[in-house]
């Protein structure tokens, strides 16, 4: 993919031109190896994606299972689960997911995202649960269960319909959290450096002196793409928020300004 | 539309005396009580005395309604009547055969015969699915419908319910409905199965006053033209007259009195009752004293006791004006009166009429 | 601040980086620590001899002044320099050294020794004795602290936590803290008070060392940063000064092991890479070139007198002849797969994970071969990779091979009689190289102290590695040292020194700082 | 009628609040007029959504965005001035010193109108002495005590968080709290919808009682027209974010004007009187965001005529009360200016 | 027939009785309550431990070869036969049974015995912890303070008023400014302000010319070096409170207790924070124990940016010197660390929602 789209693979080292600047050969200038920082880019998009996505597929998994089970079934099966989450959420997720890697000693984005989602999953569980448990003794599921519907075909078919927003949230939570934590852990050195993604190249570039020596190209890129990413996914969650939370409507800021022109009209015609 | 309901309320008044305790009730309540236990901090636990020796019959084509204030243990009892609580002594019976919660086939066995409507429309139908999820799940459950005749059947359904045209509510979301609408369609689904008895939580004290009348107009309906039997619990003493034959009153988990609802309404024995009818609205009582001075009475009877230490004896007695030692100390035994009436007070002497 | 004097005569501190720093130390000076400790352990405590690794690894006398051979190369009698106190102001004797041997010798968990016996003779001198001649093991005496004996006798030398150093060298322990252990200059150094009253390590890490430079916060380091720029930053004051200790950046070829085991795969693979286009990589950040090497695998910057005048220069690309050495090996290649007699051949190279420079050599040894062979290379990184090449579970592996120590230590690296089985571990020779004319070469040269002779030798073994390739030797390496002149000038030159300006080697530090003066105004 | 001689204390008019959404806004209070006098109760009942909570709140200068007042005056006469002033023009700065000294509000429901995390005395001294700065803590604690006592409570219930409360003592807590400052109107959102039958009778006879001897005014708030009856001098029914019709309580329990109050009369199945069937209201109330063109009433109207889809009916004098339907106006009863109209409905 | 009752009138008072066992009761559960919460972190002290124990048992690799490696690589060559025989000796695993093993870990624990490092053979890990610990304590410390003072702050001032332009421009701004990698924004931090201008040391804890103790010039000097590492956690974790607190705000808002206490009179301000703030700060509150655990993350990664002498550069060194006994104390430590923060949280929040249940 990258080789065709770019002409140029992310590994490949080009002697002639060494911490070159941005070019029209090389969008986006090389690093002190002379790779394309471009086609670094696009591939360590695809492997920090991988990452996050790994972590994120495996902890949505693990906290919708968790969550919906213990909301759903409540008792000791759900104090069991919730002490379990407890532990994890109150434990020093990065470091502990840190230490862990440092034993296993780095690995692939795969590695790494499943590691982070393996040990990052608490976080969306106890909404999860709530919900599961406050959807649990809504009437329509009692309804339902009055109508003789069977356990599973209640958590599936009434249940979590409505933690999709929730669970999509969770989702793309864990996404961007993945990516920082995998970006995290490359700085930290636990990463497989023939693999190339936004946080090995950042590690690369701190390596590499990039910013004494003034190559900006090579450490903003990576940086800014995370960046990037987070806002976007920040955005989606003011998004869901308001979905999930109909008071913030109201503090939408086109009707803000609509009451505010509005009271002032009213103020300036009761003056006259 | 809805002003259909022929028959009437006062046709019902005539036939209904004689009736009562001729028949083998379909479902009832023998001496149940409910404890709750709820779990505090470090593992140490308190008992809610929700209910305590209730004991209540449903007939078919007769509506019994429950009345009394909040945390009485109405629900609780609805909910022992749903088989979802196992009662901490005492039994429910279909038909004379205890019932206990189960699952699978015994519950479905039980459950298309009894079917419950829940007090808030917009809770008990899932915002995610339509009128038809709800029907087809209710009609293929209980096998009440094949592949060709199941459309058929559910027109049919959302007809009873007076969902006209049916066509055009059979795919409407609940967020597409009124409140009315929706509790309809709550009640088409409950018919589905084909029960012979329903629950009914306060079906109507969430929906707007206007079309309160119209869900118990329907009720009506369906216990006249389907025989059912139904339970409607109530805080609205009024409602309890205008659509049940049997009024039951209930105070903190405890039954106190209960009859045909006109002696009820127009011969209250309980303490409770009394305080209880004088205290809901009744504009013509103050319309034709020319003032509303009756507010000045009941200033301040105390409030209902907290279940998990309940008062000993009868319940009522720190609030009640009559209280004696007798009062602190049990609970009083029934006092049948001819009229069918009952009530549980020391007042009354045991066996005896008042 | 605030520190007094304590040489007369003397001035101000120079800010050295720890050799390989820690972003901490550790409070520990113990020289037989076999973990992390504290830093300067090497100016604090001397060896009895050294090695001139600018100067083909010719030892010189240090604690010992000189020594003589006898009993056929077997025992070397070694004479103390007089007038050498330990900093806690006691003489050294030859019971000190004795008894520092000989703590080696009785306890293998702090190294082990290769000699056999040491006694004492007369006043002041002691007597090394090995099992067989020793000539070229002398050396090895080098890496052996000397330590009082009368501190040590009561102390468990493995464990023993250190946090007040006692030894001959010019610098004695004054102040520790974790980011920086500052040593004071003793005046009563054997070999003359050195021109700054202390020597302070600090605490940096690769990170952070170039800003600290820059910012003329250290005065010296050996270390790896974009020399380029600094040097550029300010060409007056910034020094990069290579110390080319004899090491040869090579990819080596698992001989144990096939493909590689087949001299016609080690060929081609020879000849496909282009070793200039390589050392220019590898000397993008640096102010001079780093030359290719010699197919010889000896650098040409230490061994120049010894290496056959025909392996001076380097081996050229030659993809024909790689190709024909493919095809006379009865090997093809297809799809990127080495192939020979339809089986194939898979081929990966293990780099470290934590080494990007390694890591960069590989992909362009890997990228060349895949334009010249077409075969298709697979880079397995992982912080096990050492482990993998100390165990022989690898194909093509990259590294820093070969020492400043002498041509004969240099070639031993690829004695067979060192080499282990594949996966058991080896500690020399871990390309697995074995051939019976080359290990036979280099037991003649331990057997003898005539340098014509040895040169000779070498030159027969130099053949046998040229035509046998047991590595892919890519270009001369040494260690980095960086200066600022700001406040100490002195520094070796650039070009050709004398000596090795280099923190990690106690002996060629000393010799660098005794050789410093402050900078005027 | 206790209020029917004192001096009118508010006269709204005009008053008009709408919802500003993305989609357009939702007229939820369209040009509502009516006049409240010292000491009177007047009620206002109307279906969920016909806008009497939006309408509590503008009166009282408290909408929220997106909730914005876009015409009318609130004429508002505080006890020893000469002239009323209009709410509507004044600043916040103002609008604080009028607040709770002058009007106070009693809001549905007493969980969420506490703050939780405050001891009930504390939520009555900050109010106190924010209007009396010389008053001590001591001074303030006493009055509490003296408040509460008011609607029958402890002064050591002062010292409870609302949580430790039951709901009916949390609602008597929350009526106190408003005659903190001896407010002269006091507004009352479905203050009893939350409580039981007997504790709603308790706090309504309190209201009574205390309106009685401080005499302030009411404007109070539900759905529940049958205790309106009880309870208030005059009644307001809202239907649709408009008054439909005002007048006495009698008046509109026995002689109801617009056909909605009559359905919404015909809604409570009467508690002694004999049973009769019942019919409600057919059909559903609007949605506010597209009301149905002329009487927003006319598609559930059993008298509706041809008119009723077109022409807006306003509120005119029928008898004692005021109607706003077609079929006391007359068919060719097209309204002209609406400022006028509501002051000769009001009526002065 | 009604009669007896009416004529009951006034009737009985409110039930002080109760009333009066209320108070204590309440008492009881919120120490019981903390009580449960206590236990529950002793347990989850004791799964970390656990964890702790069982991990490096569980992984490959093994500490001596770790050494060799590191000494290998450290030195340009693989050390002797000799010595690497000597590092097998010195750390291979004894062979005692696991459980056994384990129950003499808990042991040591208990004496507050955490081994000796492997990579500061034989310096006591004790040691390394107690020098980098206080500079955690107070880095981490005072940053989070700073960043949730700041950040709650902010949330508290733009959910005051929203939909107006500075939250409009501050929530986004701020939000955006979370998701940027900390090491990025401290890399970048350095070269601004210590490389470029030259306001902040580059690294390190406190200047070289100074020696730890309690004198003036060392004590000013980790003010000066801890500024850029405080200001770069701050920067970076500020946001997360401003957008949670925001939205806190702006639902509180739309509660009755506030609409009554505006209609109350009450000043602008008295609203904001007595009856908004407080309320709108509890979840704050709750999250701010679960984010310590985050935020120790976040540390370390700009610990590391700036060899700051701490936990996380410590925790880094072991990892990547395989020192595995550091690891696991320096990473039981932050554990405990947690908790023990989490724990203050928790009783904060007991003190400031009166409603303390069991359920939040
Ligand atoms: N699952 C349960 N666990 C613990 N206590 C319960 C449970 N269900 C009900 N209770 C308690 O039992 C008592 C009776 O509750 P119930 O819901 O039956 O009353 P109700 O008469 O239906 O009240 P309302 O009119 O408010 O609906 C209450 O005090 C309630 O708190
Ligand atoms: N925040 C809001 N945004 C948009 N529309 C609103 C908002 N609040 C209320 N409305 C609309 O304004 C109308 C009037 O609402 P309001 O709350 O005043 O009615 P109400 O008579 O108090 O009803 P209820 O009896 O349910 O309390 C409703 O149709 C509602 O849809
Ligand atoms: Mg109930
Ligand atoms: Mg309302």
């Amino acid at each position: 993919m990258t080789h065709q789209l770019l002409h140029q693979s992310a590994t490949a080292l080009d002697l002639n031109s060494v911490s070159a600047p941005p070019s029209s050969k090389h969008l986006l200038g090389t690093t002190a190896n002379g790779q394309d920082v471009l086609a670094q880019l696009v591939s360590g998009t695809r492997e920090s994606m991988l990452a996050g996505l790994v972590a994120s597929v495996l902890g949505t998994s693990i906290a919708v299972v968790v969550g919906v089970t213990a909301g759903l079934a409540g008792g000791i099966v759900d104090s069991a689960l919730t002490g379990l989450t407890n532990v994890f959420l109150t434990m020093p997720g990065f470091a502990l997911i840190f230490v862990i890697s440092g034993y296993t000693r780095g690995g692939g984005p795969v590695v790494i995202g499943i590691i982070i989602g393996l040990f990052g999953w608490a976080g969306g569980t106890r909404a999860l649960r709530a919900q599961a448990m406050s959807l649990r003794s809504r009437e329509f599921v009692l309804a339902m269960r009055m109508l003789g519907e069977s356990r599973w075909r209640l958590a599936m078919v009434e249940v979590l319909p409505h933690l999709i927003g929730w669970i999509s949230a969770m989702f793309l939570g864990g996404f961007v959290g993945g990516v920082l934590a995998e970006a995290g852990l490359a700085f930290l050195g636990v990463s497989d450096p023939s693999t190339i993604s936004w946080g090995i190249m950042i590690s690369q570039a701190q390596q590499g002196n990039a910013l004494i020596s003034g190559m900006w190209w090579w450490f903003a890129p990576p940086g800014l793409c995370i960046a990037l990413l987070g806002a976007s996914v920040a955005l989606v969650n003011f998004g869901v928020d308001e979905i999930s939370n109909p008071r913030l409507r109201n503090a939408n800021r086109s009707l803000v300004k609509r009451a505010q022109q509005a009271s002032r009209a009213k103020e300036v015609s009761h003056a006259r | 539309m809805l002003s259909d309901t022929d028959g009437g309320v006062d046709a019902r008044a005539h036939d209904r005396g004689p009736e009562a305790g001729a028949e083998p009730p379909v479902l009832e309540a023998v001496d149940v009580t409910m404890h709750f236990t709820v779990r505090g901090g470090l593992g140490r636990t308190s008992t809610v005395r929700a209910l305590e020796h209730a004991s209540l019959q449903l007939r078919r084509g007769r509506i019994v309604a429950l009345v009394g204030e909040s945390g009485s243990g109405k629900t609780t009892l609805a909910r022992l009547f749903a088989l979802m609580y196992t009662p901490t002594s005492g039994e429910i019976r279909l038909r004379g055969k205890a019932v206990a919660p189960g699952r699978g086939r015994a519950a479905r066995e039980y459950y298309s015969e009894v079917q419950m409507v829940f007090q808030d429309p917009f809770a008990s139908l899932n915002s995610m699915h339509t009128v038809r999820h709800n029907l087809r799940r209710a009609l293929l459950i209980h096998g009440r419908a094949g592949k060709n005749d199941i459309e058929e059947r559910m027109l049919d359904l959302l007809e009873r319910v007076s969902l006209t045209p049916t066509k055009d509510f059979i795919d409407k979301l609940p967020h597409e409905l009124s409140g009315g609408q929706r509790q309809r369609v709550a009640i088409a689904r409950a018919l589905a199965v084909g029960p012979k008895v329903i629950l009914g939580d306060e079906p109507i004290s969430m929906l707007d006053v206007s079309m309160r009348l119209d869900i118990l107009n329907l009720l009506a309906r369906l216990r006249d033209e389907e025989e059912l039997a139904l339970l409607y619990i109530t805080h609205d003493i009024a409602s309890a007259r205008y659509l049940a034959e049997e009024i039951h009153v209930m105070y903190a988990g405890q039954m106190v009195e209960g009859g045909p609802a006109e002696e009820i309404i127009q011969n209250p024995q309980h303490p409770y009752t009394r305080l209880l009818l004088d205290a809901s609205p009744d504009p013509a009582r103050t319309v034709t004293a020319g003032g509303s001075s009756v507010f000045a009475d009941v200033e301040d009877s105390g409030e209902p006791p907290n279940l998990a230490a309940p008062p000993p004896g009868c319940r009522f007695h720190p609030r009640c004006p009559f209280a004696t030692d007798d009062c602190r100390r049990a609970f009083p035994a029934r006092t049948e009166h001819p009229t069918g009436q009952w009530v549980h007070c020391w007042l009354y002497p045991s066996g005896a009429s008042a | 601040g605030g520190v007094a004097k304590q040489a007369s005569g003397t001035a101000g501190t120079i800010n050295v980086e720890a050799p390989n720093s820690a972003p901490t130390f550790t409070n520990n000076f113990n020289p037989f620590s076999q973990s992390d400790t504290g830093p300067g352990l090497n100016i604090i405590y001397e060896p009895l001899l050294a090695s001139n690794r600018a100067k083909g690894g010719v030892l010189i006398p240090w604690l010992a002044k000189s020594w003589a051979w006898s009993d056929g190369g077997r025992t070397a009698t070694l004479t103390l320099r007089p007038g050498v106190k330990f900093s806690d102001g006691n003489p050294l004797t030859p019971a000190d050294v004795v008894y520092s041997l000989d703590l080696l010798l009785k306890n293998p968990k702090l190294g082990g020794a290769t000699y056999s016996a040491v006694k004492a003779v007369g006043s002041d001198a002691v007597a090394v004795t090995w099992k067989s001649a020793a000539y070229q093991q002398l050396g090895d005496l080098k890496t052996i602290n000397i330590i009082e004996k009368k501190l040590w006798v009561n102390r468990k030398p493995l464990t023993y936590v250190d946090k007040n150093p006692v030894g001959t060298g010019p610098f004695a322990m004054k102040a520790f803290s974790p980011q920086a252990v500052t040593m004071a200059a003793r005046t009563d150094y054997w070999g003359g008070k050195p021109a700054m009253a202390n020597l302070k390590y600090v605490a940096a890490t690769s990170a952070n060392i170039q800003t600290q430079l820059q910012n003329n916060s250290i005065d010296f380091c050996t270390c790896d940063i974009d020399a380029k720029s600094y040097v550029a930053s300010d060409p007056q004051r910034h020094r990069f000064i290579m110390a080319w200790d004899g090491s040869v950046v090579s990819v080596m070829l698992n001989n144990g092991k096939a493909p590689f085991s087949d001299v016609h795969v080690r060929r081609a693979f020879a000849d496909a890479v282009d070793t200039a286009a390589i050392a220019k990589l590898a000397s993008s950040k640096l102010p001079l070139q780093e030359p290719p090497a010699s197919p010889t695998g000896l650098s040409t910057k230490t061994y120049k007198d010894w290496i056959d005048p025909k392996y001076l220069a380097p081996r050229k690309q030659d993809v024909a002849a790689a190709k024909a050495s493919l095809q006379a090996g009865g090997y093809t290649v297809q799809g990127g797969r080495l192939m020979k007699d339809g089986k194939q051949l898979p081929v990966t190279f293990v780099a470290p994970s934590d080494t990007p420079f390694i890591m960069t050599i590989a992909q362009l040894v890997i990228q060349q071969i895949k334009q010249t062979l077409g075969i298709d290379i697979k880079l397995s990184g992982g912080a096990n990779a050492s482990d993998e090449v100390a165990k022989g579970k690898y194909d093509l592996a990259s590294t820093w091979l070969s020492s400043g120590e002498g041509i004969y230590t240099a070639l031993n690296q690829f004695n067979g009689s060192l080499a282990s089985p594949i996966g058991t571990e080896a500690s020399n020779n871990s390309v697995r190289f074995r051939n019976a004319a080359f290990d036979k070469v280099l037991a003649e040269m331990a057997g003898t102290d005539d340098q014509n002779r040895l040169k000779q030798l070498g030159m027969q073994a130099q053949a046998i590695f040229v035509d046998q390739v047991p590595t892919i030797p890519l270009f001369s390496s040494g260690a980095a040292g960086v200066a600022n002149t700001r406040h100490w000038t002195g520094w070796p030159p650039a070009a050709n020194p004398d000596y090795l300006a280099n923190t990690g080697s106690g002996t060629e530090l000393i010799t660098t700082l005794l050789h410093l003066k402050p900078a005027k105004g | 009628m206790p209020g029917e001689n004192g001096e009118t204390l508010l006269d709204v008019r005009g008053l008009t609040v709408e919802y500003l959404s993305e989609r357009g806004s939702v007229c939820a209070c369209d040009d509502v007029s009516f006049t409240v006098r010292r000491g009177e109760i007047l009620g206002v009942a109307g279906e969920s959504g016909s806008g009497k909570s939006t309408l509590i709140t503008a009166l009282t200068r408290l909408e929220r965005p997106p909730a914005v007042t876009t015409a009318g005056e609130i004429l508002f006469r505080p006890r020893g001035a000469a002239e009323p002033v209009d709410l509507v023009g004044l600043t916040e700065r103002d609008l604080r010193k009028l607040r709770w000294r002058d009007m106070a509000i009693v809001l549905q429901s007493a969980m969420n109108a506490l703050n939780p995390v405050m001891r009930l005395s504390a939520q009555f001294t900050d109010v106190l002495r924010e209007h009396d700065r010389t008053l001590s803590r001591q001074d303030a604690r006493e009055r509490t005590g003296e408040l509460l006592a008011l609607v029958g409570l402890t002064a050591d219930q002062a010292n409870r968080y609302p949580h430790e409360l039951s709901g009916g003592t949390r609602q008597r807590a929350t009526i106190a709290l408003a005659l903190a400052c001896g407010a002269d109107l006091v507004v009352m959102d479905e203050p009893t919808t939350a409580v039981d039958v007997v504790m709603q009778r308790q706090i309504l006879a309190n209201i009574l009682r205390l309106r009685a001897r401080l005499g302030f005014a009411v404007v109070f708030v539900t759905h529940d027209l049958s205790l309106l009856v009880e309870l208030a001098d005059r009644i307001a029914i809202m239907y649709a974010g408009r008054i439909v019709e005002i007048g006495t309580a009698f008046d509109i329990y026995h002689r109801p004007g617009h056909p909605y109050t009559e359905g919404l009369r015909a809604s409570f199945p009467p508690l002694r009187e004999p049973v009769r069937l019942l019919s409600g209201i057919p059909g559903s109330p609007p949605d506010l965001r597209d009301p149905p063109p002329g009487c927003a009433f006319h598609p559930r109207c059993p008298h509706r005529f041809a008119a009723c889809d077109s022409v807006l009916p306003v509120l005119r004098p029928v008898g004692d009360q005021q109607v706003a339907c077609l079929l006391h106006s007359g068919r060719s009863a097209q309204e002209p200016a609406r400022k006028e109209r509501t002051d000769d409905a009001v009526g002065h | 027939m009604t009669a007896p009752l009416t004529a009951s009138g006034t009737g009985l008072a409110p039930q002080g009785g109760a009333g009066e066992a209320a108070r204590p009761a309440r008492r009881r559960t919120r120490w019981t309550w903390l009580g449960s919460r206590l236990g529950f972190y002793l347990f989850v002290t004791w799964v970390a431990i656990t964890l702790n124990f069982f991990i490096p048992r569980l992984m490959p690799g093994d500490p001596a070869q770790a050494i060799i490696s590191a000494m290998a690589q450290r030195n340009g060559q693989t050390p002797p036969p000799a010595t690497v025989h000597s590092i097998q000796l010195l750390f291979g695993n004894p062979d005692r049974p696991l459980f056994s093993q384990y129950l003499g870990y808990l042991g040591e624990l208990a004496h507050g015995d955490l081994g000796l490092s492997i990579s500061q053979y034989p310096v006591p890990v004790i040691d390394l912890v107690r020098a980098a610990l206080p500079w955690t304590l107070v880095l981490v410390g005072s940053s989070t303070v700073i960043a949730f003072v700041i950040g709650v702050g902010l949330g508290i001032v733009v959910g005051w008023r929203p939909g107006r332009r500075f939250d409009t421009v501050v929530t986004p701004l701020s939000t955006v400014v979370g998701v940027v990698p900390y090491f990025w924004i401290a890399l970048l931090a350095v070269w601004i302000f210590a490389v470029q201008l030259g306001w902040a040391p580059v690294s390190g804890g406190y200047s070289v010319d100074t020696l730890p103790g309690l004198n003036l010039p060392f004590l000013v000097s980790t003010l000066h070096y801890g500024l850029l590492p405080v200001a770069t956690i701050v920067f970076s974790s500020f946001g997360g409170w401003v957008f949670g607190q925001r939205n806190m705000m702006v639902t509180t808002l739309s509660e009755d207790y506030v609409l009554l206490a505006r209609a109350k009179g009450l000043p602008g301000w008295k609203v904001m924070l007595v009856y908004a703030a407080r309320n709108a700060m509890l979840p704050s509150i709750t999250n701010f124990a679960l984010a310590i655990g985050g935020l120790v993350g976040g540390a370390l990664l700009t610990e590391i940016v700036f060899s700051y002498p701490g936990m996380g550069f410590l925790l880094f060194e072991a990892v990547s010197k395989r020192d595995y006994p550091t690891m696991q104390a320096v990473f039981l430590l932050i554990t405990l660390a947690v908790l023990l923060a989490n724990f203050v949280a928790d009783s904060v929040y007991v003190l400031l929602d009166p409603r303390t249940r069991e359920s939040r």
